[in-house]
Protein backbone atom coordinates (compact mmCIF):
# COMPACT_ATOMS: atom_id res chain seq x y z
CA UNK A 1 0.00 0.00 0.00
CA UNK A 2 1.74 3.55 -1.24
CA UNK A 3 -0.81 6.53 0.60
CA UNK A 4 0.20 9.83 -0.87
CA UNK A 5 -1.70 13.30 -0.17
CA UNK A 6 -0.80 16.65 -0.10
CA UNK A 7 -3.56 18.82 1.61
CA UNK A 8 -4.17 22.04 3.36
CA UNK A 9 -6.10 20.42 6.25
CA UNK A 10 -4.77 18.74 9.18
CA UNK A 11 -3.51 15.21 8.74
CA UNK A 12 -4.92 12.33 11.87
CA UNK A 13 -1.46 10.56 12.62
CA UNK A 14 -3.12 7.69 14.06
CA UNK A 15 -5.82 7.17 11.18
CA UNK A 16 -2.59 7.06 9.21
CA UNK A 17 -1.05 4.64 11.84
CA UNK A 18 -4.09 2.28 11.02
CA UNK A 19 -3.65 1.95 7.41
CA UNK A 20 0.11 1.10 7.75
CA UNK A 21 -1.15 -1.44 10.05
CA UNK A 22 -4.38 -2.83 9.00
CA UNK A 23 -4.79 -6.33 7.70
CA UNK A 24 -0.94 -6.22 7.87
CA UNK A 25 0.25 -9.00 9.85
CA UNK A 26 3.93 -9.57 8.17
CA UNK A 27 5.42 -6.57 8.75
CA UNK A 28 6.52 -6.11 12.70
CA UNK A 29 8.20 -2.71 12.53
CA UNK A 30 6.10 0.45 12.08
CA UNK A 31 8.73 3.58 11.85
CA UNK A 32 6.71 7.22 11.60
CA UNK A 33 8.33 10.56 11.40
CA UNK A 34 6.01 13.76 11.89
CA UNK A 35 7.74 17.52 11.20
CA UNK A 36 6.20 20.40 12.82
CA UNK A 37 6.40 24.09 12.74
CA UNK A 38 8.87 25.23 15.51
CA UNK A 39 9.31 27.47 17.57
CA UNK A 40 12.69 28.88 16.01
CA UNK A 41 13.53 28.38 12.41
CA UNK A 42 16.98 30.41 11.61
CA UNK A 43 16.69 32.28 14.75
CA UNK A 44 13.51 34.10 13.80
CA UNK A 45 10.64 34.15 15.76
CA UNK A 46 7.36 32.86 14.13
CA UNK A 47 4.13 33.24 14.04
CA UNK A 48 3.04 31.62 11.29
CA UNK A 49 4.74 29.92 7.92
CA UNK A 50 3.02 29.48 4.38
CA UNK A 51 3.82 26.62 2.00
CA UNK A 52 3.96 27.16 -1.74
CA UNK A 53 4.57 24.11 -4.11
CA UNK A 54 4.56 22.92 -7.38
CA UNK A 55 0.95 21.13 -7.96
CA UNK A 56 1.26 17.92 -9.81
CA UNK A 57 4.94 17.71 -9.41
CA UNK A 58 4.75 17.33 -5.78
CA UNK A 59 2.65 14.31 -5.48
CA UNK A 60 4.59 12.87 -8.51
CA UNK A 61 7.75 12.97 -6.64
CA UNK A 62 6.36 11.89 -3.72
CA UNK A 63 4.81 8.83 -5.31
CA UNK A 64 8.31 8.22 -6.70
CA UNK A 65 10.04 8.71 -4.09
CA UNK A 66 7.71 5.51 -2.02
CA UNK A 67 8.21 3.84 -4.98
CA UNK A 68 11.95 3.72 -5.01
CA UNK A 69 11.86 3.26 -1.15
CA UNK A 70 9.70 -0.30 -1.79
CA UNK A 71 12.45 -1.04 -4.37
CA UNK A 72 15.52 -0.62 -2.14
CA UNK A 73 14.65 -0.93 1.22
CA UNK A 74 12.17 -4.53 2.50
CA UNK A 75 9.38 -2.31 3.18
CA UNK A 76 5.62 -3.00 2.25
CA UNK A 77 3.57 -0.26 3.14
CA UNK A 78 4.48 3.52 2.65
CA UNK A 79 2.26 6.45 4.05
CA UNK A 80 3.58 10.16 2.63
CA UNK A 81 1.23 13.08 3.78
CA UNK A 82 2.96 16.80 3.15
CA UNK A 83 0.36 19.67 4.28
CA UNK A 84 0.40 22.82 2.35
CA UNK A 85 -1.01 26.12 2.56
CA UNK A 86 -0.97 28.68 6.27
CA UNK A 87 0.65 26.54 9.11
CA UNK A 88 1.38 28.06 12.54
CA UNK A 89 3.37 27.34 15.50
CA UNK A 90 3.58 23.62 15.95
CA UNK A 91 1.27 22.86 13.36
CA UNK A 92 1.89 19.16 11.51
CA UNK A 93 3.50 19.53 8.64
CA UNK A 94 4.94 15.88 6.92
CA UNK A 95 3.57 12.75 8.47
CA UNK A 96 6.14 9.40 6.71
CA UNK A 97 5.25 6.20 7.80
CA UNK A 98 6.77 2.59 6.71
CA UNK A 99 6.09 -0.79 7.87
CA UNK A 100 8.68 -3.70 7.12
CA UNK A 101 9.21 -7.07 8.74
CA UNK A 102 12.38 -5.60 9.70
CA UNK A 103 12.93 -2.74 11.93
CA UNK A 104 16.43 -1.36 10.25
CA UNK A 105 14.76 -1.30 6.87
CA UNK A 106 12.26 0.45 8.37
CA UNK A 107 14.34 2.98 9.91
CA UNK A 108 16.51 3.20 6.89
CA UNK A 109 13.40 3.69 4.05
CA UNK A 110 11.58 6.64 6.44
CA UNK A 111 14.83 7.94 7.10
CA UNK A 112 15.98 7.88 3.23
CA UNK A 113 12.29 8.87 2.16
CA UNK A 114 12.72 12.21 4.34
CA UNK A 115 15.93 12.96 3.31
CA UNK A 116 15.07 12.58 -0.55
CA UNK A 117 11.83 14.35 0.35
CA UNK A 118 13.72 17.63 1.61
CA UNK A 119 16.11 17.80 -1.50
CA UNK A 120 14.08 17.11 -4.15
CA UNK A 121 10.32 17.66 -3.41
CA UNK A 122 8.75 21.08 -4.75
CA UNK A 123 7.85 22.75 -1.62
CA UNK A 124 9.03 25.96 -0.31
CA UNK A 125 8.34 27.57 3.06
CA UNK A 126 8.03 31.23 3.56
CA UNK A 127 8.09 32.00 7.34
CA UNK A 128 5.50 35.46 9.08
CA UNK A 129 7.54 36.71 11.55
CA UNK A 130 7.00 39.90 13.66
CA UNK A 131 9.42 41.56 11.53
CA UNK A 132 7.24 40.38 8.30
CA UNK A 133 7.81 37.72 5.91
CA UNK A 134 10.84 35.82 4.65
CA UNK A 135 11.98 32.75 2.64
CA UNK A 136 13.30 29.98 4.08
CA UNK A 137 16.48 28.76 2.90
CA UNK A 138 17.85 25.96 1.99
CA UNK A 139 20.68 24.00 4.51
CA UNK B 1 4.74 26.93 -27.75
CA UNK B 2 6.64 26.35 -24.12
CA UNK B 3 4.81 26.93 -20.61
CA UNK B 4 7.54 28.27 -18.45
CA UNK B 5 6.62 28.32 -14.61
CA UNK B 6 8.63 30.20 -11.72
CA UNK B 7 7.85 29.06 -7.55
CA UNK B 8 8.94 30.40 -4.68
CA UNK B 9 10.85 33.63 -3.76
CA UNK B 10 11.91 33.30 -7.25
CA UNK B 11 8.43 34.04 -8.59
CA UNK B 12 8.90 37.28 -5.89
CA UNK B 13 11.27 38.59 -7.23
CA UNK B 14 10.70 38.27 -11.17
CA UNK B 15 7.28 39.37 -10.43
CA UNK B 16 6.00 36.54 -12.53
CA UNK B 17 4.69 32.95 -11.67
CA UNK B 18 4.21 31.75 -15.79
CA UNK B 19 4.61 32.69 -18.87
CA UNK B 20 4.33 31.24 -22.18
CA UNK B 21 6.77 31.75 -25.12
CA UNK B 22 7.22 30.16 -28.63
CA UNK B 23 9.74 27.06 -28.68
CA UNK B 24 11.63 28.08 -31.91
CA UNK B 25 15.12 28.48 -31.28
CA UNK B 26 15.36 26.77 -28.20
CA UNK B 27 16.24 22.83 -27.86
CA UNK B 28 17.80 22.01 -24.40
CA UNK B 29 16.69 24.16 -20.93
CA UNK B 30 20.22 26.01 -21.50
CA UNK B 31 18.66 27.64 -24.44
CA UNK B 32 15.69 28.73 -22.33
CA UNK B 33 17.70 30.11 -19.62
CA UNK B 34 19.87 32.68 -21.66
CA UNK B 35 16.59 33.72 -23.30
CA UNK B 36 15.58 34.21 -19.87
CA UNK B 37 18.84 36.26 -18.54
CA UNK B 38 17.97 38.86 -21.99
CA UNK B 39 14.93 40.23 -21.06
CA UNK B 40 16.19 41.98 -18.55
CA UNK B 41 18.60 42.69 -15.38
CA UNK B 42 16.37 41.38 -12.66
CA UNK B 43 16.49 38.45 -14.63
CA UNK B 44 19.79 38.09 -16.01
CA UNK B 45 20.71 38.41 -11.80
CA UNK B 46 17.85 35.77 -10.65
CA UNK B 47 19.04 32.93 -13.20
CA UNK B 48 22.15 33.69 -12.89
CA UNK B 49 22.16 31.52 -9.19
CA UNK B 50 23.82 28.58 -9.59
CA UNK B 51 21.98 26.80 -7.06
CA UNK B 52 18.59 27.64 -8.86
CA UNK B 53 16.71 24.46 -9.66
CA UNK B 54 14.38 23.11 -12.63
CA UNK B 55 11.96 20.65 -14.15
CA UNK B 56 11.16 19.81 -17.11
CA UNK B 57 6.98 17.98 -17.94
CA UNK B 58 7.41 18.24 -13.64
CA UNK B 59 10.81 16.23 -13.50
CA UNK B 60 13.98 17.66 -12.20
CA UNK B 61 16.41 18.49 -14.74
CA UNK B 62 19.87 19.79 -15.91
CA UNK B 63 20.03 22.81 -17.64
CA UNK B 64 21.63 20.29 -20.61
CA UNK B 65 18.10 18.19 -20.85
CA UNK B 66 15.75 18.63 -24.03
CA UNK B 67 12.77 21.01 -24.52
CA UNK B 68 10.22 20.51 -27.13
CA UNK B 69 6.99 22.33 -27.94
CA UNK B 70 4.66 21.76 -25.98
CA UNK B 71 6.96 21.32 -23.08
CA UNK B 72 6.07 22.56 -19.12
CA UNK B 73 9.70 23.92 -17.65
CA UNK B 74 10.07 25.19 -14.61
CA UNK B 75 12.47 27.65 -12.42
CA UNK B 76 13.03 27.08 -8.73
CA UNK B 77 14.65 28.00 -5.90
CA UNK B 78 16.50 24.86 -3.86
CA UNK B 79 13.57 23.47 -1.87
CA UNK B 80 12.46 23.54 1.65
CA UNK B 81 9.61 21.19 2.57
CA UNK B 82 9.28 18.55 5.10
CA UNK C 1 9.43 14.51 29.86
CA UNK C 2 10.69 10.97 29.93
CA UNK C 3 7.85 8.47 30.28
CA UNK C 4 8.74 4.82 31.12
CA UNK C 5 6.43 1.92 31.29
CA UNK C 6 6.45 -1.74 31.52
CA UNK C 7 2.56 -3.34 31.07
CA UNK C 8 0.28 -6.27 30.11
CA UNK C 9 -2.17 -3.85 28.46
CA UNK C 10 -1.87 -2.68 25.24
CA UNK C 11 -0.68 1.01 24.34
CA UNK C 12 -2.49 3.84 22.87
CA UNK C 13 -0.09 5.04 20.12
CA UNK C 14 -2.52 8.46 19.75
CA UNK C 15 -2.17 8.99 23.33
CA UNK C 16 1.73 8.57 23.39
CA UNK C 17 1.75 10.85 20.54
CA UNK C 18 0.18 13.43 21.73
CA UNK C 19 2.17 13.37 25.11
CA UNK C 20 5.49 13.86 23.62
CA UNK C 21 4.11 16.78 21.34
CA UNK C 22 1.61 18.34 23.86
CA UNK C 23 2.71 21.95 25.46
CA UNK C 24 6.02 21.18 22.73
CA UNK C 25 6.84 23.69 20.60
CA UNK C 26 10.47 23.43 20.74
CA UNK C 27 10.35 20.19 18.99
CA UNK C 28 10.07 20.23 14.90
CA UNK C 29 11.02 16.42 14.62
CA UNK C 30 8.79 13.62 15.99
CA UNK C 31 9.99 9.87 15.17
CA UNK C 32 8.08 6.27 16.55
CA UNK C 33 8.95 2.68 16.41
CA UNK C 34 6.43 -0.02 17.30
CA UNK C 35 7.21 -3.10 17.15
CA UNK C 36 4.54 -5.81 16.66
CA UNK C 37 4.17 -9.29 16.48
CA UNK C 38 4.47 -10.86 12.99
CA UNK C 39 3.18 -13.83 10.95
CA UNK C 40 7.00 -15.86 10.80
CA UNK C 41 9.61 -15.38 13.26
CA UNK C 42 12.30 -17.77 13.19
CA UNK C 43 10.36 -20.04 10.20
CA UNK C 44 7.21 -20.54 12.62
CA UNK C 45 3.84 -20.43 12.57
CA UNK C 46 2.83 -18.41 15.78
CA UNK C 47 -0.26 -18.26 17.33
CA UNK C 48 0.69 -16.19 20.21
CA UNK C 49 3.51 -14.62 22.56
CA UNK C 50 4.04 -15.01 25.70
CA UNK C 51 7.35 -11.97 27.29
CA UNK C 52 8.60 -12.67 30.54
CA UNK C 53 10.85 -10.22 32.08
CA UNK C 54 13.32 -9.58 35.15
CA UNK C 55 10.32 -6.74 36.82
CA UNK C 56 12.58 -4.21 38.76
CA UNK C 57 15.38 -4.13 36.62
CA UNK C 58 13.09 -3.82 33.24
CA UNK C 59 12.35 -0.53 34.42
CA UNK C 60 15.31 0.63 35.22
CA UNK C 61 17.41 0.01 31.99
CA UNK C 62 14.81 1.46 30.66
CA UNK C 63 14.98 4.62 32.56
CA UNK C 64 18.67 4.43 31.74
CA UNK C 65 18.16 3.97 28.35
CA UNK C 66 16.29 7.10 27.73
CA UNK C 67 18.15 9.20 30.40
CA UNK C 68 21.47 8.51 28.00
CA UNK C 69 19.74 8.87 24.92
CA UNK C 70 18.93 12.82 26.43
CA UNK C 71 22.89 13.01 27.05
CA UNK C 72 23.86 11.08 23.53
CA UNK C 73 21.52 13.06 21.28
CA UNK C 74 19.33 16.47 20.91
CA UNK C 75 16.37 14.84 21.96
CA UNK C 76 13.78 16.60 24.60
CA UNK C 77 11.08 14.00 24.83
CA UNK C 78 11.30 10.23 24.98
CA UNK C 79 8.52 7.46 25.66
CA UNK C 80 9.23 4.19 26.16
CA UNK C 81 6.45 1.49 26.74
CA UNK C 82 6.80 -2.54 26.42
CA UNK C 83 4.46 -5.10 27.38
CA UNK C 84 4.99 -8.47 28.71
CA UNK C 85 2.41 -11.68 29.06
CA UNK C 86 0.62 -12.61 26.34
CA UNK C 87 0.33 -11.37 22.69
CA UNK C 88 -1.30 -12.41 19.97
CA UNK C 89 -0.58 -12.41 16.30
CA UNK C 90 -0.26 -8.12 15.28
CA UNK C 91 -0.44 -7.46 18.65
CA UNK C 92 1.46 -4.43 19.59
CA UNK C 93 4.43 -5.21 21.65
CA UNK C 94 6.71 -2.35 21.88
CA UNK C 95 6.72 1.69 21.44
CA UNK C 96 9.34 4.22 21.26
CA UNK C 97 8.75 7.53 20.83
CA UNK C 98 11.27 10.58 20.93
CA UNK C 99 11.14 14.53 19.83
CA UNK C 100 14.07 16.67 18.75
CA UNK C 101 14.71 20.11 16.91
CA UNK C 102 16.45 18.02 14.67
CA UNK C 103 15.36 15.15 12.06
CA UNK C 104 18.65 13.31 12.54
CA UNK C 105 18.73 13.42 16.65
CA UNK C 106 15.00 12.24 16.35
CA UNK C 107 15.97 9.50 14.05
CA UNK C 108 19.54 8.59 15.51
CA UNK C 109 17.94 8.78 19.02
CA UNK C 110 14.98 6.15 18.02
CA UNK C 111 17.38 3.55 16.26
CA UNK C 112 20.16 3.72 19.09
CA UNK C 113 17.35 2.95 21.40
CA UNK C 114 15.63 0.17 19.98
CA UNK C 115 19.28 -1.47 19.03
CA UNK C 116 20.04 -1.33 22.61
CA UNK C 117 16.57 -2.40 24.25
CA UNK C 118 17.11 -5.12 22.02
CA UNK C 119 20.71 -6.62 23.36
CA UNK C 120 20.11 -5.19 27.10
CA UNK C 121 16.65 -4.79 28.32
CA UNK C 122 16.05 -7.98 29.66
CA UNK C 123 12.79 -9.64 28.15
CA UNK C 124 12.22 -13.26 26.32
CA UNK C 125 10.04 -14.04 24.31
CA UNK C 126 8.17 -17.72 23.95
CA UNK C 127 6.75 -18.35 21.13
CA UNK C 128 3.16 -20.57 21.20
CA UNK C 129 3.13 -22.65 17.64
CA UNK C 130 1.14 -25.33 16.44
CA UNK C 131 3.78 -27.20 17.37
CA UNK C 132 4.04 -26.06 21.04
CA UNK C 133 6.34 -23.48 22.80
CA UNK C 134 9.34 -22.58 22.43
CA UNK C 135 12.02 -19.34 23.57
CA UNK C 136 13.24 -17.44 20.76
CA UNK C 137 16.83 -17.16 20.95
CA UNK C 138 18.68 -13.63 20.18
CA UNK C 139 19.74 -13.06 16.63
CA UNK D 1 22.59 -14.15 52.07
CA UNK D 2 22.16 -13.53 48.36
CA UNK D 3 19.06 -13.75 46.13
CA UNK D 4 19.51 -15.46 43.38
CA UNK D 5 17.21 -15.29 40.11
CA UNK D 6 17.02 -17.13 36.93
CA UNK D 7 15.07 -16.20 33.90
CA UNK D 8 13.34 -17.23 30.45
CA UNK D 9 14.49 -20.79 29.29
CA UNK D 10 17.34 -21.19 31.92
CA UNK D 11 14.62 -21.17 34.48
CA UNK D 12 12.68 -24.20 32.55
CA UNK D 13 16.19 -25.85 32.23
CA UNK D 14 17.10 -25.27 36.15
CA UNK D 15 13.42 -26.14 36.72
CA UNK D 16 13.82 -22.95 39.61
CA UNK D 17 13.29 -19.26 39.02
CA UNK D 18 14.96 -17.84 42.48
CA UNK D 19 16.82 -19.67 45.53
CA UNK D 20 18.45 -18.05 48.39
CA UNK D 21 22.55 -18.72 49.32
CA UNK D 22 25.03 -18.15 52.13
CA UNK D 23 27.62 -15.31 50.76
CA UNK D 24 30.11 -16.91 52.52
CA UNK D 25 33.26 -17.61 50.15
CA UNK D 26 31.76 -15.27 47.58
CA UNK D 27 33.69 -12.30 46.48
CA UNK D 28 32.83 -12.09 42.59
CA UNK D 29 30.00 -13.63 40.11
CA UNK D 30 32.39 -15.75 38.90
CA UNK D 31 32.66 -17.57 42.65
CA UNK D 32 28.90 -17.83 42.73
CA UNK D 33 28.82 -19.55 38.77
CA UNK D 34 31.50 -21.93 40.04
CA UNK D 35 29.25 -22.88 43.44
CA UNK D 36 25.95 -22.92 40.77
CA UNK D 37 27.69 -25.44 38.89
CA UNK D 38 28.80 -27.97 41.31
CA UNK D 39 25.17 -28.46 42.09
CA UNK D 40 25.18 -31.19 39.34
CA UNK D 41 25.65 -32.03 36.04
CA UNK D 42 22.36 -30.00 34.25
CA UNK D 43 23.53 -27.05 36.18
CA UNK D 44 27.03 -27.48 35.04
CA UNK D 45 25.60 -27.66 31.36
CA UNK D 46 23.41 -24.50 31.88
CA UNK D 47 26.06 -22.36 33.62
CA UNK D 48 28.34 -23.16 30.79
CA UNK D 49 26.78 -21.10 28.33
CA UNK D 50 29.08 -18.36 27.75
CA UNK D 51 26.45 -16.34 25.78
CA UNK D 52 24.65 -16.44 29.47
CA UNK D 53 24.17 -12.81 30.67
CA UNK D 54 24.13 -11.81 34.53
CA UNK D 55 22.91 -8.85 36.66
CA UNK D 56 23.92 -7.71 40.56
CA UNK D 57 21.63 -5.76 41.59
CA UNK D 58 19.41 -5.08 38.60
CA UNK D 59 22.51 -3.83 36.59
CA UNK D 60 24.17 -5.70 33.95
CA UNK D 61 27.70 -7.22 34.90
CA UNK D 62 30.73 -9.63 33.82
CA UNK D 63 31.53 -12.56 35.77
CA UNK D 64 34.51 -10.81 38.12
CA UNK D 65 32.41 -8.13 39.18
CA UNK D 66 32.17 -8.06 43.05
CA UNK D 67 29.01 -9.76 45.30
CA UNK D 68 28.48 -9.13 48.72
CA UNK D 69 25.90 -10.08 51.31
CA UNK D 70 22.31 -9.16 50.55
CA UNK D 71 22.92 -8.60 46.93
CA UNK D 72 20.31 -9.77 44.39
CA UNK D 73 22.27 -12.10 41.42
CA UNK D 74 20.00 -12.65 38.08
CA UNK D 75 21.93 -15.06 35.45
CA UNK D 76 19.57 -14.91 32.00
CA UNK D 77 20.01 -16.31 28.32
CA UNK D 78 20.23 -13.19 25.61
CA UNK D 79 17.12 -10.74 25.91
CA UNK D 80 15.11 -11.09 23.06
CA UNK D 81 12.54 -8.05 23.58
CA UNK D 82 11.52 -5.28 21.09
Amino acid sequence: MLNIAVQQEDFDTLALYRQLTQDNIQDGAIVTFVGRVREFNQGHDIKAMALEHYPGMTEAVLRELAETAVERFAVNHISIVHRVGELRLADQIVFVGVSSPHRKDAFAACQWIMDTLKSSAPFWKKEITAQGTRWVTAD
Amino acid sequence: MLTVLFFGQLADILKCRSLSMPSQRITTVHDLLSILQDRDPKWADAFADDKLMMAVNQTLVEAKHPVRAGDEVAFFPPVTGG
